[in-house]
């Protein structure tokens, strides 16, 4: 990439090789990006990641498949829940359990609400990379009042393990469901109040059009999933297209982009939000009675085969790939498809020829977790 | 046991052999009236005992057969799992296998790519998989191609982008070289680190890397039971 | 340009409507919680600390099987005693330990656990688990853990009470017994 | 003792010292209100622990600065790196001395101003002198050694320099509208015109508002210590007592700025209105608060408002920064100086 002006600089040019992380304020976590600047113009931008490398695929192959599941809370730590469905509905197509309705309904539920609490963190980091302080603190109180809930039902806030294979371990607490609804009725209100701050005004709006703009055809190469290919203008959504649970049964749209930059990719986000919202009302309404656990033996055996699902987790596709050899109890090789990690592999070509304000706007808009990253 | 805490009622440390045996008898036999008389009657599938799926030729898959087409020789093997076609390509003609169902058959869309370690398998240690996704009908497809362990592959960085870091991922965990990748260079561990962690001969607790390493200190008395302590009696 | 987006552009009203919402939240409500004077409840099914009840405990070693990280250590001997005539065998519990400076608190021991109530649970309602020593003192051997004796020194953290032993994470904890700290 | 020393030499000093203690103060309580006002805008409560309510925070904060190692990076020049937060603290305690905080009045037949200095170019002054400060935050962006120093100092000279200009034409207005340069003067002036001169020179006003945040490197124009991108800017490697000076200095710049928006456009200590609000039953009463109460009011709402800027706005981008500065405000600064000049033309004759 090259720096657009003059053909021949009228001064030696020299680059200057920064090292941006892995202890930074905006990075994220542990993330390291070694760029070449040309003044405050990006010329090359590589990531560097595995600083939070914890082998969790390894562990996995030495643990029984429902000890796996406390650890999948631990790849993506903001957004546990899609951890936990993603594996246990992978291990339900692996052994052919199929899940009571009011247990798939609970899940949509739990998965919907992390969906909110994800998105709440990225809308909060991203404003602050940004520049903008106060939203952090506006949506890390609804998320706080999602975490409530989550507490509630299973006894932890952040690393839920709140699934099990076969369903749930936990009926619900008295009067969840109200809470959940009057929290769910709420929330819009709220997501207006994060849009004042930031949808039109000028400065946000200056700093995100046109900022990490990744094409149509781009994005398919370099496999982008979830809220960074809706942005740029693909509908495509995992619930829509493979669904999972009882996705069929709810109606909602699938928001995309048409400018396929930063702040289309903000739009798409705060939009699913609302949809979110909407999937909530709809699961609430109909979550039927009865069983919460399919009739699954104690200790699960597998067949041999491979097999792999996946989940619309907030960040894009997380699937598992499960090798498992007959009648084994814990999985032969279990491989997670992080879509943070394939997300940032689309770094440098949103970022190359831009400013160096701008990778932040991108590293916020691509939402990574490096704990998913780096496994 | 301190005399200041209420003694455990002997009666429920008292472990009657006979009468225990007696007992899972007669609960076994209780279950299995009750089975009997469940089975009888209609049930949903989540009070049924799951049925695991089951391996099916997928030979007549019209992917599979446009393959066999173009590029003889090509393919392996195919196997129907779980809702998904498995086609084992030989390694060498990967790429071409990739280009083409990239460029004849729409799969544009790498979803995931690994590897999977058998190292007593005699075909070759090791499965590299491919998972890829065509948009106009949503279908996927899993390729399988076997290298063993000195062998190379070509990359398929240059068909998908998205194969890049997955490659290179690939190489950093299990050693497998791809060919023509643009920068294969180690991606979670650091350069120079010794060994491939997800090889099953890697030990899971870890290799001494020359960082230091912090030892779990137990109270004396403490800590994991060592095997010729002995697991109880 | 039409006039009302010229006069859009000069006047900045969505710039002086952030300003209004930030401005009218200096008269909101707070959300802060002044921590050590005032604490957050945590709900029943909390998992915090450990309990333990020797007295329930079957010695069957599913916890310790359940445990994805291998933190709890069971020792146990077989003693034949004669009771009433009988001869019977007794299994005597030597050892329970629980690593919990490298627990997760992912609640699959409770979940394992065969008995009813639970012999080992996580639903102890406090989450002040912080001390300057992690090896003794977040190593917790069965006396530690059935008394809960040193975890009652972290400062703030209330006694156990009687009616805070439920074994099951389903049942009902009373929010009335359970000393009142403020919560806000 | 004989009345020119008295004149020239004591009363100076104690005013200096004066001066430097209430500007300080007000300075350190400054950080105080920042992080009080930006909590209450956040939903939370903001320093409450040291001192009730946290009142005396700015000194626990100040003591703890004072005892913290004083580190110098390897491979800094280190005389450049030491006098940098000097060069910027300086001038921005220097600029005070011509700020008129109130009008005249008398002690022991003595007549006494509540400023230290009226000299005839007092604006001049204060420009020239600004513009030094932004020489140490360049040295200390420079010699820190670290390349997120480096850009920070850049991006703040490169700021500075851009946003003089259009400020510059902004005080211009203000001068063609009061005919002199001195501050006492301008205050006067908007006495006798009666009215602020905000009023006639709005356009002016915002301009020099908006060139008076980014001159401070405040949001949204913070960009030179945007921690998002360049860790803390210009004073990342700066600990201890050297980083006070530097955040000493920025809440000082904000103050001069604030103090010259109320003398130039804001009638100085003059209450509102006193033309319009003559004969009311409101005037004697504004006219009895003292002119320094009226003056700090005023000043403490533009503070007031710097920290609203902060808990809303996002940053710019560098470049957009400079679009700002050169494609609007300094096309809009020269037009305002026109119209302002035809204006004053047109009505003084």
């Amino acid at each position: 990439m090259t720096m657009k002006g003059p053909e021949r600089p009228l001064f030696d040019v020299e680059e200057m090789e920064v090292s941006f992380g892995p202890q930074h304020p905006a990075t994220h976590g542990v993330l390291r990006v070694q760029m070449k600047l040309d003044g405050e113009r990006i010329v090359e931008a590589k990531p560097i990641i595995g600083y939070l490398h914890r082998g969790t695929e390894k562990l996995f192959e030495t643990m029984t498949f429902p000890a796996c599941i406390p650890h999948t809370d631990r790849l993506d730590y903001v957004n546990a829940a899609h951890n936990n469905q993603g594996f246990c509905v992978t291990m339900e197509k692996l052994l052919g359990i199929s899940i009571p309705p009011r247990a798939a309904y609970l899940r949509m539920i739990l998965a919907e609400l992390q969906r909110l609490a994800s998105h709440l963190v990225w809308f909060a980091t991203h404003a602050v990379d940004i520049g903008a302080i106060t939203p952090f603190f506006y949506t890390f109180r609804e998320r706080d009042d999602i975490l409530d809930l989550f507490e509630e039902y299973c006894g932890a806030r952040l690393t839920l393990n709140c699934m099990k294979i076969g369903g749930l371990p936990f009926e619900l607490p008295e009067g969840w469901l109200d809470r959940c609804a009057e929290f769910v009725d709420a929330f819009p209100s709220h997501i207006d109040e994060y849009e004042t701050l930031l949808t039109t005004n000028r400065i946000w709006k200056k700093r995100t059009i046109g900022v990490g703009v990744i094409s149509p055809e781009d994005a398919i190469d370099m496999g982008l999933t979830g809220p960074p290919l809706r942005g740029s203008g693909i509908e495509w959504d995992i619930r829509k297209v493979f669904p999972y649970d009882r996705y069929d049964e709810v109606e909602f749209d699938v928001p995309t982009g048409t400018n396929c930059d930063t702040y289309d990719r903000y739009l798409v986000r705060v939009e699913e939000m609302r949809q979110s919202t909407r999937i909530l009302r709809q699961c609430l309404e109909k979550l039927p009675e009865g069983p919460i656990m399919a009739k699954a033996p104690k200790v699960l055996r597998s067949p041999e085969g491979m097999v792999y699902g996946s989940v619309e987790s907030p960040k894009g596709e997380l699937g598992y790939f499960i090798v498992a050899t007959e009648n084994g109890t814990e999985p032969y090789r279990c491989r997670v498809r992080p879509p943070s990690f394939v997300n940032l592999q689309s770094l440098p070509k949103m970022v190359e020829g831009s400013l160096v304000a701008d990778l932040m706007a991108v590293i916020g808009t691509l939402d990574i977790v490096l704990g998913e990253i780096d496994r | 046991m301190s005399d200041d805490k209420p003694t455990p009622n002997i009666d429920d440390l008292v472990i009657d052999v006979e009468a225990e045996k007696a007992a899972k008898i007669a609960a076994a036999k209780a279950a299995a009236a009750k089975k009997a008389a469940e089975e009888a009657s209609p049930k949903d599938p989540w009070e049924e005992k799951p049925v695991p799926p089951v391996h099916s030729d997928a030979a007549d898959d019209d992917d599979v057969t446009a393959l066999n087409g173009a590029l003889e020789g090509s393919v392996v093997g195919a196997d129907h799992f779980a809702g998904a076609v498995t086609v084992t390509v030989r390694a060498e003609k990967i790429l071409d296998v990739c280009r083409f169902l990239k460029e004849e058959r729409d799969y544009d869309f790498l979803v995931d790519q690994t590897a999977v370690d058998w190292p007593e398998r005699e075909e070759g240690r090791f499965d590299l998989i491919y998972w890829l996704h065509r948009y106009s009908d949503s279908k996927r497809l899993r390729l399988r191609a076997i290298v063993g362990e000195d062998q190379t592959l070509e990359s398929v960085a240059p068909v998908w982008g998205a194969a890049n870091w997955m490659e290179r991922e690939v190489y950093d965990l299990f050693g497998v070289v791809f060919e023509n990748h643009p920068g294969l260079e180690r991606i979670l561990t650091w350069e120079g680190f010794n060994g491939h962690p997800l090889r099953k001969d890697f030990p899971v607790e870890g290799i001494d890397t020359g960082a230091a390493i912090y030892p779990d200190v137990y109270p004396s008395g403490g800590g994991p039971i060592q095997p010729d302590e002995g697991e109880g009696a | 340009m039409s006039v009302k987006d010229f006069l859009s552009t000069l006047l900045m009203p969505e710039l002086f409507k952030g300003m209004a919402l930030t401005g009218g939240y200096l008269f909101r409500k707070k959300e802060t919680v002044q921590y050590p004077e005032k604490r957050l409840k945590p709900q029943d099914r909390f998992r915090g600390m450990f309990g333990y009840s020797l007295e329930r405990c079957i010695d069957c070693h599913l916890c310790a099987k359940a445990c994805p990280i291998d933190i709890i250590y069971i020792r146990d001997h077989v003693e034949v005693e004669e009771i009433d005539g009988k001869k019977k065998k007794l299994k005597v519990i030597d050892r329970y330990d629980i690593d919990v400076k490298r627990c997760m608190f992912c609640g699959l021991c409770e979940e394992a656990c065969p008995t009813e109530p639970k012999a080992i649970w996580l639903t102890t309602l406090s989450y002040e688990g912080s001390t300057y020593e992690r090896n003794e003192e977040l190593y917790f051997d069965k006396e530690r853990l059935e008394s809960w004796e040193g975890f009652n020194a972290f400062p703030g953290v209330p006694a156990p009470i009687d009616g805070q032993v439920p074994g099951d994470a389903l049942k009902k904890i009373s929010k009335a017994e359970t000393p009142e700290e403020g919560a806000a | 003792m004989p009345e020119p020393i008295l004149q020239l030499l004591l009363i100076p000093l104690v005013k200096i010292v004066v001066l430097l203690v209430v500007v300080l103060l007000i300075v350190a309580y400054l950080t105080y209100a920042e992080r009080k006002i930006l909590g209450y805008m956040q939903v939370r409560l903001g320093p409450n622990r040291v001192g009730p309510k946290g009142w005396l925070q700015p000194v626990a904060d100040g003591l703890k600065l004072l005892v913290k190692e004083d580190l110098v990076p390897g491979g800094a020049e280190k005389l450049v790196f030491i006098i940098a937060p000097a060069i910027v603290m300086v001038p921005a305690l220097v600029m005070f001395a011509v700020i008129p905080f109130g009008e005249p009045f008398e002690v022991a037949g003595m007549t006494i101003t509540p400023y230290l200095a009226d000299i005839n170019i007092a604006l001049l002054f204060i420009l020239g002198v600004s513009s030094v400060g932004v020489f140490g935050i360049m040295l200390g962006g420079w010699s820190s050694n670290n390349k997120f120093s480096l850009m920070g100092g850049l991006r703040s000279a490169a700021q500075m320099v851009s946003y003089e200009i259009p400020m510059g034409f902004a005080i211009i207005s203000a001068v063609l509208m009061a005919g002199t340069l001195s501050m006492v003067g301008i205050v006067e002036a908007q006495r006798t015109a009666g009215w602020w001169f905000v009023f006639p020179g709005i356009l002016g006003f915002g301009i020099y508002w908006i060139c008076g945040i980014a001159e401070t490197n405040r949001n949204p124009f913070d960009l030179p210590e945007a921690e998002a991108e360049l860790v803390a800017g210009f004073h990342t490697e700066y600990s201890g007592m050297k980083f006070a000076l530097f955040y000493l200095a920025e809440y000082a710049n904000m103050m001069i700025v604030s103090a010259m928006a109320v003398v130039m456009f804001l009638g100085g200590w003059l209450p509102p209105f006193p033309n319009l609000l003559a004969g009311l039953w409101a005037s004697p009463a504004l006219a009895w608060i003292p002119g320094v109460i009226w003056f700090l009011a005023k000043m403490s709402f533009f503070l007031f408002c710097y920290i609203w800027f902060r808990g809303t706005f996002p940053r710019y981008r560098f470049d957009q920064l400079m679009a700002v500065g050169w494609k609007w405000l300094l096309p809009l600064s020269l037009a305002n100086v026109m119209l302002v000049g035809l204006g004053v033309l047109l009505l003084k004759g």
